[in-house]
């Protein structure tokens, strides 16, 4: 175990930039975002969560995956060059890691995305602690222990104005040893982390959302709640933009879009796609999802009934509260499941 | 920034011009032999009013330099009022560059009636001149278009 | 809240509406969520505080096609955008039963929060009745105070009035709020260089993450099918892939709404990334106020707007450039 | 995808000496769509035409991009060259290489450069055309004139004779308007009755004249060749075609204290009434709020002494619906009304009167029997004073910004003939300037002056004070001696500022037809077309447009006429096929197109529609094809891009501005 | 001292009236109660200001003879309002002279609180002579 003043912090970004591209929560126009480490960025790691998730780190919200260019009449191919740099991911909470285990299992599967595969093969993650957790949060009912940020490469938490850094994976053993000398090694450390682990786990018993309860909920149940009534209500405050979906960590929908860009060819790109818009899963015919209810129902099917019943029960919402937080009619998944168990309660 | 720094800078300029007055005021500039660059590109619409703010903010996104629109005179539209819509349109459209940033003169309104030959010519004179002081335009660029 | 809940059972019991809009409590102390309420005992949640920001104007266009009458709840500020709409057809107004509610001032959760008040567990003060000019958050962290006002959400510090500009009766108080000049932020920008103009609204929008958060909570944006999700146009775009995609849909959803917007103020109270994305609406009512008269979208039922309208002696386009 | 022929054009050397054209057609055979390209002296040309003809045939072409001089020289060329060869007139583009190229360029690099990106852009805004046809519409062989003054019965006359029907709408009993009421006209001195009333008698009688009195337009539906208009014939409670015209009733009915709207008040009628003497028709109508039998249910004098027996009192309002092919509005003028003119004590004096009620009081058949004289004593007036701009050239809310025209001319006439009839009375005319533009009208001011001694003092009178001895003391200032006047008149009269009669307002609206801050009609252009209105197949005739004297009212009545014969002679209207339309799924219904359409093309229905599976009615714009004249303003205005314009689609701008930016 | 123009593009901006709408009707003259006693006239004083001869307005007798009735004010068709200009020109005469008689305090006390304030304004410049 290792630790480093957390005065000392720029000194470590500046050491891991100077090897390889560097992600950190940075400040920008008021609002806390994953951000490339520049000397004059503001990096804010006491914000605890960034408004969109570090997801588009590794899944950018759009890409190019190749462009055609037209010569006379004939049109040459060209495909976008995969990521080749390492790069470092800095400050992700632990819920945030989750998400990535979450798009992993999408992404990295047959057929293998390779734009993603290339950056989470180039990509180190240091996660943090999540010190003060808010009345948003509801990990723990995902099973994500916001105190213990273990699924990454390094695990860090910074206590008494020192961050402690513990390199869990082989990428984060060849990250410390690049920045070693800029650490001291502490034997005691375990007990210091310990003490504090009890004491964010303490406050995590108190937040309002922590006994939300998951039962009927699971790949099994999907024709009983597909069908259920309750959608018909529920959506109706729903103004069907995208911002759930968007500050999401773990959705995973994208659109494959064309551009003309003129003189430099049609550039093939993807981009995130919205299962809250009209137009998500368009295809010739028309949409297979012709109402706000069934695309609103569909976000939160996805995320509870359908990926469950394709990853042995793995959800694929991580309790990070941000569409709690951003949601402008202030839907969000808890109350969708809030609502579904009072309504079992009734019957 | 000077002149002298944008020598070998060609501008792409395009010309919005109403069929009635101003499309024809460029035929008599042509057919009087009134020189201008021909860095400037018309497009033929029916009237001024025809033009939408997507029009020009895709002239920008594609490249352009500077966009000019030209129409009757206020009162001489061929459709009575056309050229007044389009009047309060491009001015609120040219605020909103300007506050955003865009450099004043990117962008330009003029009347020009089909008798004015002269007038379509000079204008479009002091129009490129004005871009190519102003140089490449990187505000409202989109950089897929670029070379 | 209880003569507008009592009001409301009594217009649902006689028959004279069918269903009620209004707001439902939340789960937290501040997400109230917009809802119907068909039923005496729906209005066991039923809720109206401070945190009732959302302009139910829009879910009016939805309701209008639904069988009778909608009771709706709305605040001063929110009938500009029904009467707006209304002028454009897009409600009925005889399926609307128009309560129009005080309103002492909306809060926005996110100035609580940016105080670094985080743990909310309880707020008291922020309910209609409360005189209290203090708001005392229970936190997981300890108890917090913050003034009313430095939680108000902008809009409210440049609050159009207490006038309900439509409506078949009216429930509660209002208080005047407004404490600002409408028109100073954008002042202060006009009053810019132009590169620091630009640098300012392009680390602003290079927040934009295109949620469309801002198009689709706005009354004035209730197309069917708006221009960038359309391929007729040759216009559609689902994310910023450049910078300049950001400045392109935020001018021309602008543009689209200028004369139209009533400057409610939606926009900026939902942007996930806290853009003020009103100083543009607010651009575009100050240069109609000064080039073409004094105009408030939404408080009259003329057909013209300023964009619709025109007069011969209309300043040039080369205004802009000589105004420097 | 088309198949697209390019063709460019040498003009002799007009193009082909600084653009090369060889290059420009090499260059046209790279781009998508271009299946054959070549070049020719002369395309305009028979042969040029031939070349066109025989491609098109060969290629099985699909569209043609000409690249040649102006579109405003030979597009109507190519496009008769295409559909000759049997390919749809719309899918040609030019691309001005000419005008907007080798003319204007030197050197040869730069101008072909500059060739091939217009090519470019026309290429691909070929490629997005589609075949347009132009629409038809019939036409409905029957004019509607509205308004029977002066202005209406010269139109419907001129229409009439060149052999097609016509209706007349006149509000009041009869016609004949204001020029009834007219003593003399300048600067003629011939009498107003003597050359209106043959005119009356003529139109009355004339078959293919229809006049409908005491009649208003109730609406207005349609377009251009075939508008539908519904006529309210108001209740005249006598029996047009029993009424022998005798005037039994009027000089018996018991009810005569209604002030007389043709003596403008000065004396009264009975509740039977005809407007005046030569009223045609010569029908009385029975004014039911001044009517005892109306009022009280007792009375009937009228009925019983009716020996036709013509007198109904059941009789009902009447709407007669009518097709028509042309409207002329021809609604006239009315005076301002002086209640915010207190300096010059209107309401106070009876002797302060305005010009018009100064003609009544000339007129033999006015209520003075043509008598010169005081209206509060009878005496006659030894002084009299003119006032002149009253309520005209105003900059304030009180008048009209505008010059009423006429008033100079009429403030001569009547001062040269008091002058001549009354010797003895003074007449002082206060003036700012003498406006007498008009063939033989300086001549007659100026007769006034130096024949009849009217004395001409420049300077406005600020204020009229009524004496205690009935005199009326003129305060004003003659700017000349700069002196201030303070003189005893007798008698003052007003000329005041004339204003649209106030019912334009609500029938150009009806009419879809523009109006200007003022209520006078616009015309759809002010110097090519000032009898037209914007809105096609809606002619304007007299004042309703803006000021004016009978010659000009009688000129522009004629011209109003020709333009609606010309109209009447058409068999089917051919519609510009370049017109806006709304695509029913994205239309909003939010009527802001409407706002912007100068020419009322655009209505709202309500409709079903099926938009991919949801079923549901919408309220939707509609483009009306004869009416839409392709200006693209509700293009712009629609935000959703729902309304767009053939020809000149968004797509078609947008691929042009991708070219040409490439 | 100021310039002429000075002076008269002040007359402009005290009074708030454009001098160029006036189009020599009169009616002002006509309308004056001071007329007689008045060496420049009313409908003269827009020529004084459009030539920039404030030096004569402010010499004439005129400034002083007008009674700020408003009369002219009141009726002028073109909203050019004489009787602003002349105070106007007044008010510049009094300021170029720097005097000032009555403290501000003093006023109110003197006053009836119904008095139009233009009158009493205008009055002030006119009796301070």
């Amino acid at each position: 175990m290792y630790k480093i003043a957390k005065e000392n912090l720029t000194a470590l970004f500046q050491k891991i930039a100077a090897e390889q591209e560097l992600y950190l929560p940075v400040k920008n126009a008021g609002q806390v975002n994953f951000g490339v480490w520049t000397e004059d960025a503001e990096v804010d790691l006491d914000t605890l969560k960034s408004v969109k998730s570090p997801k588009d780190v590794f899944f950018p919200q759009s890409e190019t995956l190749y462009t055609c260019i037209r010569d006379g009449k004939k049109i040459k191919v060209e495909p976008e060059a995969l990521k080749e740099q390492n790069f470092v991911v800095f400050g992700m909470k632990a819920c945030d890691v989750k998400g990535v285990e979450v798009l992993d299992k999408v992404f990295l599967v047959d057929p293998l995305d390779t734009f993603y595969a290339a950056r989470r093969d180039h990509g180190t993650i240091v996660a943090l602690a999540c010190h003060e957790p808010e009345e948003t949060c509801f990990c723990k009912v995902f099973g994500v222990d916001a105190a213990d940020p273990s699924s990454a490469d390094v695990a860090t938490w910074i206590i008494d104005g020192m961050l402690y850094w513990k390199p869990l994976t082989e990428k984060g053993e060849a990250l410390t040893e690049s920045v070693k000398d800029l650490f001291e090694e502490d034997g005691s450390a375990e007990g210091t982390i310990e003490k504090e682990q009890e004491a964010i786990r303490g406050i995590v018993e108190k937040l309002p959302y922590m006994h939300l309860s998951l039962e009927g909920w699971n790949g099994d149940v999907l024709m009983e709640k597909f069908e259920d009534p309750l959608w018909e209500e529920l959506y109706k405050p729903c103004l069907a933009c995208g911002t759930c979906t968007f500050v999401c960590p773990t959705c995973q929908c994208y659109d494959i879009k064309d551009y003309d860009t003129g003189r430099n060819g049609v550039q093939r790109y993807r981009c995130w796609d919205s299962c809250m818009y009209s137009d998500f899963t368009m295809m010739a015919h028309g949409n297979n999802r012709k109402s706000q209810k069934e695309r609103f129902r569909q976000r939160f099917m996805h995320k509870l009934v359908y990926y469950p019943a394709n990853n042995e029960g793995m959800y694929s919402c991580v309790g990070c509260g941000r569409c709690v937080e951003k949601c402008p009619a202030s839907l969000n998944i808890v109350k969708v499941i809030k609502a579904f168990q009072k309504q079992g309660g009734e019957q | 920034m000077s002149i002298e720094k944008n020598e070998g800078f060609r501008p792409k300029i395009v010309a919005f011009c109403c069929n009635w007055c101003s499309y024809a005021g460029a035929d008599l500039a042509g057919s009087s032999r009134m020189t201008y660059s021909a860095d400037v590109k018309i497009i033929r619409v029916p009237c001024s009013c025809r033009v939408n703010p997507m029009f020009i903010l895709r002239a920008f996104e594609r490249g352009a330099d500077g966009v000019i629109m030209c129409g009757c005179h206020p009162g001489d539209c061929h459709y009575t009022s056309g050229n007044f819509y389009a009047r309060r349109r491009m001015t609120l459209l040219f605020s909103m560059l300007d506050y955003i940033g865009v450099e004043n003169g990117r962008t330009r309104v003029e009347w020009v009636s089909a008798a004015e030959g002269a007038k379509f010519s000079q204008t479009m004179h002091e129009f490129v001149d004005k871009i190519t002081s102003l140089g490449k335009n990187v505000r409202l660029e989109d950089l897929r278009c670029r070379n | 809240m209880q003569e507008l809940i009592n009001r409301a059972k009594e217009l649902l019991a006689d028959g004279t509406v069918a269903r009620v809009l209004g707001w439902k409590a939340g789960d937290l102390p501040y997400n109230p969520e917009p809802a119907y309420f068909e039923k005496e005992e729906d209005f066991a949640d039923f809720v109206y505080n401070g945190f009732c920001g959302a302009n139910l104007s829009k879910y009016m266009i939805e309701a209008s096609k639904l069988e009778g009458k909608t009771l709706v709840c709305l605040k001063p500020c929110d009938t500009y955008s029904f009467q707006e709409l209304m002028k454009e057809h897009r409600v009925d107004r005889d399926k609307a039963y128009i309560i129009g509610v005080g309103c002492k001032g909306k809060l926005d959760i996110e100035k609580i929060k940016a105080m670094g008040i985080k743990g909310i567990q309880g707020i008291s003060g922020a309910e209609i009745e409360d005189a209290a000019e203090t708001l005392t958050i229970q936190t997981i962290y300890g108890e917090k105070t913050c003034a009313y006002k430095d939680a108000m959400l902008e809009r409210c510090h440049v609050c159009k009035g207490k006038d309900h500009m439509v409506f078949d009766e009216t429930i509660g108080e209002s208080k005047e709020t407004k404490d600002a000049d409408r028109f100073e932020e954008v002042e202060k920008i006009e009053a810019m260089s132009p590169e620091e103009k630009f640098a300012f609204f392009q680390k602003e929008l290079s927040k934009c993450i295109r949620c469309n958060a801002c198009r689709n909570v706005c009354p004035a944006c209730s197309c069917r099918k708006c221009v960038f999700d359309s391929n007729k146009f040759d216009s559609a775009q689902k994310a910023n892939v450049d910078s300049f995609e950001e400045k392109m849909f935020h001018i021309i959803r602008a543009f689209h709404v200028a004369g139209r917007c009533t400057d409610c103020g939606e926009c900026s109270r939902v942007c996930p990334q806290g853009i003020p994305l009103h100083l543009f609406n607010r651009k575009f009512i100050k240069d109609i106020d000064e080039l073409y008269g004094e105009y408030q979208a939404g408080a009259d039922m003329e057909p013209r707007t300023p964009l619709t309208d025109y007069r011969f002696e209309d300043a040039e386009p080369g205004i802009v450039a000589e105004r420097g | 995808m088309q198949r697209i022929g390019v063709f460019v054009c040498h003009c002799g050397t007009n193009i082909a000496a600084t653009v090369d054209v060889k290059k420009v057609t090499e260059m046209a055979l790279h781009e998508p769509g271009v299946v054959h390209a070549e070049d020719y002296q002369y395309m305009c040309s028979e042969a040029g035409q031939e070349l066109i003809h025989k491609a098109i045939k060969e290629k099985h072409l699909t569209g043609l991009v000409v690249c040649s001089c102006s579109p405003r020289m030979h597009e109507t060329t190519f496009r008769n060259a295409a559909e000759k060869a049997g390919l749809n007139p719309y899918m040609v583009e030019i691309a001005n290489i000419r005008e907007h190229c080798s003319w204007i360029h030197k050197d040869i690099e730069e101008a072909t450069e500059k060739a091939v990106i217009l090519m470019r852009a026309a290429i691909a805004k070929v490629n997005l055309d589609a075949p347009l046809k132009p629409g038809e519409s019939k036409v409905t062989k029957r004019a509607l004139v509205i308004g029977g003054g002066i202005a209406g019965i010269q139109t419907a006359l001129d229409i009439a004779e060149a052999g097609y029907p016509v209706d007349i709408v006149e509000k009041t009993p009869s016609i004949g308007g204001r020029m009834s009421q007219l003593d003399k006209t300048f600067p003629t001195l011939d009498c107003s009755s003597c050359i209106l009333t043959p005119k009356m008698g003529e139109v009355n009688a004339h078959p293919n004249v229809n006049i409908y009195t005491y009649s208003e337009v109730e609406s207005v539906a349609g377009f251009v060749g075939d508008f539908t208009v519904e006529i309210r014939k108001k209740a005249r409670s006598v029996d047009m075609d029993k009424c022998t015209g005798c005037g039994v009733c009027q000089e018996k009915c018991p009810s005569k204290k209604t002030p007389s709207e043709f003596n403008r008040g000065l004396d009264t009628r009975s509740a039977i009434y005809t407007p005046f003497a030569q009223a045609v028709p010569n029908v009385p109508v029975i004014d039911r709020d001044a009517c005892i039998k109306f009022k009280t249910g007792k009375c009937g004098v009228c009925s019983k002494v009716c020996q036709a027996g013509a007198i109904d009192y059941d009789q009902v309002d009447e709407i007669i619906t009518e097709k028509y092919g042309a409207i002329v509005v021809a609604t006239g003028f009315d005076m301002i009304k002086l209640d915010k003119y207190d300096e010059y004590a209107y309401s106070q004096s009876k002797d302060v009167i305005t010009s018009l009620e100064l003609e009544r009081i000339m007129n033999a058949a006015g209520p003075t029997g043509g008598h010169l004289e005081r209206l509060s004593d009878g005496k006659a007036p030894k002084e009299m004073v003119f006032i002149q701009c009253v309520g005209s050239r105003c900059a304030d809310e009180r008048g009209k910004s505008y010059c009423s025209k006429v008033c100079c001319m009429y403030t001569a006439k009547h001062a040269m003939l008091i002058r001549d009839k009354y010797p003895d009375v003074n007449v002082t005319v206060f003036y700012i300037d003498v406006r007498t533009p008009g063939k033989n009208f300086d001549e007659f001011y100026r007769r006034a002056v130096e024949e009849y001694g009217v004395n001409y003092i420049k300077g406005q009178v600020g204020k009229v004070i009524p004496q205690p001895d009935g005199k009326l003391l003129v305060q004003g200032a003659d700017l000349l001696d700069n002196k201030q006047i303070l003189k005893e008149a007798d008698m003052v009269v007003l000329a005041a500022a004339i204003e649209p009669n106030p019912d334009v307002r609500k029938i150009a609206t009806m009419l879809t037809a523009s109006i200007d801050t003022n209520n006078f009609l616009t015309e759809a252009h002010a110097k090519l077309r000032p009898v037209e209105s914007p809105t096609a197949g809606i002619f304007l005739s007299g004042v309703c447009q803006g000021p004016k004297d009978i010659p000009e009212t009688v000129s522009q009545a004629g011209a109003a006429a020709v333009k609606a014969i010309g109209l009447l002679a058409k068999d089917k209207l051919l519609t510009n096929p370049c017109t806006a339309h709304s695509d029913e799924l994205m239309c909003n219904g939010c009527s802001q197109c409407a706002n912007v359409c100068p020419y009322g093309a655009i209505s709202y229905e309500d409709k079903e529609v099926n938009d991919h599976g949801v079923r549901e009615v919408r309220r939707l714009a509609v483009v009306n094809d004869a009416l839409c004249q392709g200006c693209g303003a509700c293009t712009v205005t629609c935000p959703s891009g729902a309304m767009d314009l053939q020809g000149f689609s968004n797509r078609q701008i947008l691929a042009e501005v991708d070219a040409i930016c490439r | 001292m100021k310039t002429e123009k000075n002076r008269a593009e002040m007359i402009r901006e005290i009074s708030g009236v454009n001098p160029l709408k006036c189009m020599k009707c009169g009616k002002c003259s006509a309308s004056c109660p001071s007329y007689n006693e008045m060496d420049i006239k009313p409908h003269q004083f827009v020529s004084y200001v459009i030539n920039e001869d404030i030096e004569a307005l402010a010499n004439s007798t005129s400034l002083w003879k007008c009674l700020s009735c408003f009369a002219c004010v009141e009726r002028c068709p073109r909203d050019v309002k004489p009787g602003k200009l002349i105070d106007a020109a007044r008010q510049i005469v009094v300021r170029e002279r720097g005097q000032d008689y009555l403290t501000p305090d003093e006023i109110p006390e003197l006053i009836d609180p119904e008095t139009p304030q233009q009158l009493l304004v205008s009055a002030f410049r006119r009796y301070r002579r």
